[in-house]
């Protein structure tokens, strides 16, 4: 495997072929409606609704779930109790509100978290770089983004090579020799990146590379039935929203 | 260290995204332009987007025992060009929200002026200003990458304190709470990414 | 040097460090049968592929194709490729699109070919290779092997004339060696004219049809047998003899094999011995 | 399951999909004898000698040196490291130093050995390696076996007692093997014990003193004769029997070959044959 748990999830996830606009439109509406909806009890539906649509119907293994929105977590921690400390010329104390301010910060950020890795667990990246393509972003940014993508995983697999065989010659002992391994290792994947787009420059060219890199667009259909389900499911928890709290 | 996804409130993050468009606007300019003229750069500028990936994981040890990550993105300021960086460094951002949870969608905005605009201008100006300055590529170097990181981590904590400003003190006390957690804690670790960058461009020229 | 639609004639390649990689060197790619170009690491037969399929421009020399010679220029490399289509040994060198199927389709596109018959030409690349099966996998989760095939499907779907492939076997496993070469017989039998590089010289006497030595900068041409049963050739060339051609030669003079050409593998050889009583694996496990 | 100092005991690796790639895999490496690992791609040939030498944890089980049990801490995998090295198939991701020597130095001097040590070692690990012209070359001037044979010697400098290379053949023309081999003998008489991963049945039984092969994840291990002439075996791991054993029991019903342990190559092969009259040459050239 790849090592990174959440393209691999993506690529085996069954919602893998569905159309990537149908994916958009309920991903980002639940983001937004993480962003904007008051967290009790929207932040709850959210959440609720983005976990339970990843394991279920989108067969994302929990694991990978569950450490894909963890991951985030100490930031979120670190950043809420930061903010609702209060300085103060007495000191340092709460806030006023710090419980419901704090645990708003937190409901958002892991509402919003999820809603985003419902995207990001059941579609590829080089799936979204075409959606990009048809929001007017220049053809040329995104064929420097989908070779970002296929070159990350290449210079990756460099990466962890070269800091194992590091590692092995004790390369990483102490500190000191940490901050030199990495150095080297920084060094080394950088020559590598350059080489490899080196060498692709000229196997490209073999293969008749113009000026381009187009590829035949691939046809995922939407599937009106999930977009009814979308737009109704998203006005469901909207309204609940709105009489609960 | 990216703002989390939700973290930001509606306005703000809108804000962000308004404030980051014009320089990623430039920079996908620039970058169109290059494809144009040559091609052959579309693959380089890939290669140099994925490097910057990369980079940002290769896990630095903290003088404090824990670790953090480089930024990456003085190193590709001073190797590209900050206007090309405010690219690459909103898609390298992009890709990290999406496929390490590290950041976030609503909040790209945010962390693209922190760490794809402030980062690289005030890396790339001071490398430039240290260079002339002292005549050694390794200090420019050195001073370009620690400013880099330090100056994307004080944005984020402006960011913060601008979304939270203390009730009683207002931004300036929230100010100096996030620049404490955040970018105070953050100087070492700045210092270890100008030292990596030292080690990474002595190995550059000496090949 | 004729007759070959492909051929490289004279062709010279020098390197900055002086010494030239290829001097003077000729080849003539026969028409449908299989080529195997055989030379130490280093010895200039990627070199020569290259130049072949255009990638490299000699420093004198000539490349032709159907007797007419190719010129360097944007059209003349244009017209070449859709007729020859180079290989590279890393896959890695080839692959850049995150899909499968759609990394195929970018050598048809190049040639402005109409979408539908792109598509089919990819559908029938993919087969060819027999990899339909990883049409929806990104290529980044692909086997080394995987990725062989598909870098080779690649340039299968412009269905060139001639397929050069440099090293295609190299970090390949037993069994992936021979699903690559079943696959290069069926590229072979619908009409395509393959040539291969190689050091493995066991393998290009069990496959080839003619094989190719570059050796000094030079290329020395012809049946298997004769080639790679010259020692004196072969210690320049820095390659060992066939254990085949070797044992086989024995074999014949102990009176053991048949008039005619020698087995050239395992099997060959197996079926070419007298059977004896007993059974033909050891009695000692 | 004993006697080795280096030992892996029911090693359990589980990837993602859900199929392990190791499931109880135990292997003994014998000291001062040849070990090859053999197993198709993707067997997990890789996977166990990553284990061995510390780099990957195993889900369970458990690798022993000395019979004391390898822990996983910083400073048991330390002590581990100076013993056992392991050297990966790509050398291009294992150089990472400016020059030959100083990336030989990288393991020595982390070793905090005394300058003029680590100087000695450097100059006696580029020997061992037959790379001492190289030593001020810059890393990405070499050719593929020289960076392969640096690569080596990189971990041979740290001088450990066992030596684990991954298909450290793989991609090298017939004369680089040689001369890799030639270098791997030097090591192994200078008391390093030597276990090589391959998927070159013909190179594991004419090198190996003893072989193990890694199929559904576990290890078979045993003389190499018994073992690569089990076809049912081989079959599984998907590899081919070696030529030398097919022909040879056949020359041996045959009545050709005197009674004892079948030649393992070709020089071997001839040797053991009676000798004809006619020159060795096929009189065809």
């Amino acid at each position: 495997m790849t090592g990174l748990a959440v393209d691999d999830a993506a690529w085996a996830s069954t919602w893998r072929p569905r159309a990537v606009g149908d994916k958009l439109l309920l991903t980002l509406g639940l983001v937004l409606c993480a962003l904007v909806l008051p967290v009790w009890p929207g932040s709850l539906l959210v959440g609720l609704t983005a976990v339970g649509l990843a394991l279920g119907p989108a067969r994302v293994p929990a694991r990978v779930f569950a450490r894909a929105v963890r991951l985030p977590l100490a930031f979120v921690a670190v950043g809420a109790v930061t903010a609702v400390v209060q300085v103060s010329t007495d000191g340092i104390g709460w806030a006023p509100d710090a419980a419901a301010t704090g645990g708003a910060l937190v409901g958002h950020a892991l509402a919003g978290g999820a809603a985003v890795m419902l995207l990001a667990t059941t579609t590829p990246v080089s799936d979204l770089l075409p959606a990009l393509r048809r929001a007017r972003v220049p053809a040329a940014v995104v064929e420097v983004a989908s070779m970002i993508y296929r070159l990350l995983f290449v210079l990756l697999i460099s990466m962890r090579t070269i800091r194992e065989a590091q590692t092995s010659r004790l390369g990483y002992s102490t500190a000191r020799r940490s901050y030199r391994s990495s150095g080297l290792l920084a060094a080394a994947v950088l020559t590598r990146s350059w080489d490899r787009a080196r060498r692709l420059q000229g196997g490209l060219a073999g293969r008749g590379m113009t000026t381009d890199l187009r590829v035949l667009p691939e046809v995922l259909p939407s599937s009106r039935s999930f977009l009814a389900g979308t737009v109704l499911g998203l006005t469901v928890l909207c309204g609940l929203t709105v009489v609960l709290s | 260290m990216h703002i989390a996804e939700g973290f930001l409130p509606p306005a703000h993050a809108i804000g962000w995204t308004i404030a980051a468009a014009p320089f990623v606007v430039h920079g996908a300019r620039a970058v169109v332009k290059e494809v144009r003229e040559n091609p052959e750069s579309t693959l380089l500028l890939g290669a140099a987007g994925a490097f910057t990936f990369v980079l940002s994981a290769i896990k630095l040890p903290s003088v404090t025992g824990s670790s953090s990550h480089p930024t990456g993105t003085g190193v590709g300021a001073i190797l590209f060009r900050p206007p090309v960086m405010a690219l690459l460094g909103t898609v390298v951002l992009l890709f990290q929200a999406l496929l390490l949870a590290h950041g976030g969608l609503t909040t790209l905005g945010a962390n693209a002026f922190s760490m794809a605009v402030v980062g690289p201008w005030a890396g790339y100006g001071t490398y430039r200003l240290a260079r002339r300055a002292s005549g050694n590529l390794l200090v420019g170097v050195f001073a370009g990458m620690m400013i880099a990181d330090l100056s994307t981590y004080v944005t984020t904590s402006l960011q913060l304190a601008l979304a939270f400003p203390d009730a009683e003190s207002g931004f300036l006390g929230a100010a100096v709470k996030f620049l404490g957690v955040f970018a105070v804690t953050q100087v070492p670790l700045a210092v270890a990414e100008g030292f990596l960058g030292v080690l990474l461009f002595r190995v550059l020229t000496v090949n | 040097m004729s007759g070959g639609r492909l051929a490289a004639t004279d062709v010279v390649v020098g390197y900055s460090r002086g010494s030239r990689v290829l001097d003077r060197a000729s080849l003539a790619v026969p028409e449908g049968r299989r080529l195997a170009v055989l030379g130490a690491n280093g010895s200039g037969k990627t070199t020569l592929l290259r130049c072949l399929s255009g990638a490299l421009v000699p420093a004198s020399g000539r490349i032709s194709l159907d007797d007419a010679a190719l010129e360097h220029t944007r059209r003349g490399l244009q017209a070449h490729r859709q007729q020859v289509q180079l290989v590279l040994q890393d896959p890695d060198d080839q692959l850049f699109s995150a899909s499968v199927a759609q990394d195929v389709s970018f050598g048809p596109l190049n040639m402005d070919l109409a979408e539908d018959e792109v598509r089919a030409r990819v559908v029938e690349a993919l087969e060819l290779l027999a990899v339909t099966g990883l049409a929806a996998r990104p290529t980044h989760q692909l086997s080394y092997g995987e990725r062989k095939r598909v870098a080779i499907a690649g340039a299968v779907a412009m269905r060139p004339r001639v397929l050069l492939l440099d090293e295609p076997t190299a970090g390949l496993d037993p069994s992936a060696v021979t699903e690559a070469l079943a696959a290069l017989d069926r590229l072979q039998r619908r009409g395509s004219t393959v040539v291969m590089s190689t050091h493995d010289v066991d393998l290009a006497l069990g496959w080839a049809d003619e094989v190719a030595v570059v050796v000094d900068g030079r290329v020395v041409q012809g049946e298997p047998e004769p080639v790679l049963g010259d020692d004196a050739l072969l210690a320049r060339a820095r390659l060992d003899r066939p254990w085949a051609l070797s044992v086989g030669a024995r074999l014949h003079q102990l009176g053991l094999l048949p008039e005619g050409p020698l087995p050239r593998d395992t099997e060959a050889l197996l079926a070419a011995l007298p059977t004896g009583t007993a059974p033909t694996t050891p009695g000692r496990s």
